[in-house]
């Protein structure tokens, strides 16, 4: 059986921080987007702003959500600076 | 999509996200045909313009969360169809490089009443701006910046 | 006339009244070449819908008061000028026989600000319904009537 | 000289139940809106609902007034019913 993953995307600022567009993750049972997000910031460098930086956006499969959501295998999970769209 | 309600007929998308110019004549022309209970439509623009988060702009780069995007609108016109008599409702966003006076955004509400028009497109319109996953980044000669939200814009949005 | 404040910069007339139907995209042609300073376009258009006062109406019959017509509107515009950021304001209210679906008033407002281009662009509109003299008479196949006019508008002119 | 007038105007519901779009009328000195609605309410038939009938709306050269506005010689002063306009 194939590692479990999910899918994580950037947008604006922190995509061009973390010179990145999307990332393929592994997805562990019971893991949050909190969860996630301090996995990323433990790679260093301008990854740490996720954690200690601006106010960090979340969305799980398109839909806003929280840092205590769930995330689970297969899932699309976004994190983004505030919108200013309009 | 927007939940149908009695009076809600909407005959071409709702939502558009576009690297194109649109063209608010036409958009009116949509917007008014809708019937003969129809007695008002308010519509709003965006436009760039030359001061933002700083002085001498001369132009935006707009980004979206393709997909999220459409839903987040189709979601706002949806609750304005809820709370509002709306018989059309119309909104386009534009994407990528905008030079000055360039139209960014449209959105258009008809309705039996000036009240509901006027209040479903400036909650569309509000919300759209803290909810809508498009992130706005100046232009300028000296350089270009990310615009920051602004807590007016959050303020703005909590009071519907 | 409205008063000029720094940003306006009105180069149409600000108020017709007139028989003739309008063109609500070359309306909003004339608002939208404003300037670089111009962010937002809010407008309003009212058409003659087929239920009011009474049901079946199948048009309208508009009379006014010349000259205190432009004049009350052009304070109206004089008055959302000093409240507001407006750069161009324009008002066309249309008088006499009416079909079912005329477009019956225009109101356009552009601004730096979206806030400010809703706010004076529905401030026109609620206070015209109340202080303008435009009397408004339905059609129906059942005879025609002097429409009677409402509390709930009077309740949201005074609002502002 | 010659003696001194003011113009009446109606319109709407008042100019058709009137039969009236214009009247030039005496202006005596001292006179207001009332006392000029008054005389016109005297002449009987329909014109008794200028002072008994729907609220009446008053402009004098234009400009909303009130009952108790003074009116002079040369004003053009109107009477209508609430405006329904937009």
């Amino acid at each position: 059986m194939p590692e479990q993953t999910l899918s994580v995307r950037f947008f604006a600022r922190l995509r061009e921080e973390l010179g990145t567009v999307h990332l393929t993750m592994p997805a562990p049972a019971g893991q949050t987007a909190a969860d996630l997000l301090a996995t990323l910031a433990s790679r260093g460098g301008p990854w740490g702003q996720l954690i200690t930086g601006q106010p960090v956006m979340i969305a799980i499969n398109q839909a806003m959500a929280k840092p205590q959501s769930p995330v689970k295998p297969g899932d699309e999970v976004a994190f983004f600076p505030p919108v200013t769209g309009g | 999509m927007p939940q149908k309600s009695f009076a809600y007929s909407q005959t071409v998308p709702s939502v558009s996200i576009q690297n194109a110019d649109f063209d608010a004549a036409q958009e009116y022309s949509q917007l008014r045909d809708s019937g003969a209970g129809t007695g008002a439509i308010a519509t709003f623009t965006g436009l760039v313009r030359d001061s933002g988060d700083r002085q001498g702009v001369t132009g935006l780069f707009l980004e979206h969360y393709p997909g999220m995007t459409e839903q987040v609108i189709g979601d706002l016109i949806a609750q304005a169809c809820q709370r509002w008599d709306v018989r059309k409702a119309r909104v386009i966003h534009r994407i990528g490089r905008l030079p000055l006076k360039s139209q960014i955004v449209f959105v258009g509400v008809c309705s039996a009443h000036r009240r509901d028009a006027f209040a479903a497109c400036e909650f569309i319109m509000d919300a759209l701006k803290t909810s809508a996953p498009f992130w706005k980044k100046e232009l300028t000669d000296a350089g270009e910046h990310w615009v920051e939200q602004k807590a007016s814009d959050v303020a703005r949005s909590e009071d519907w």
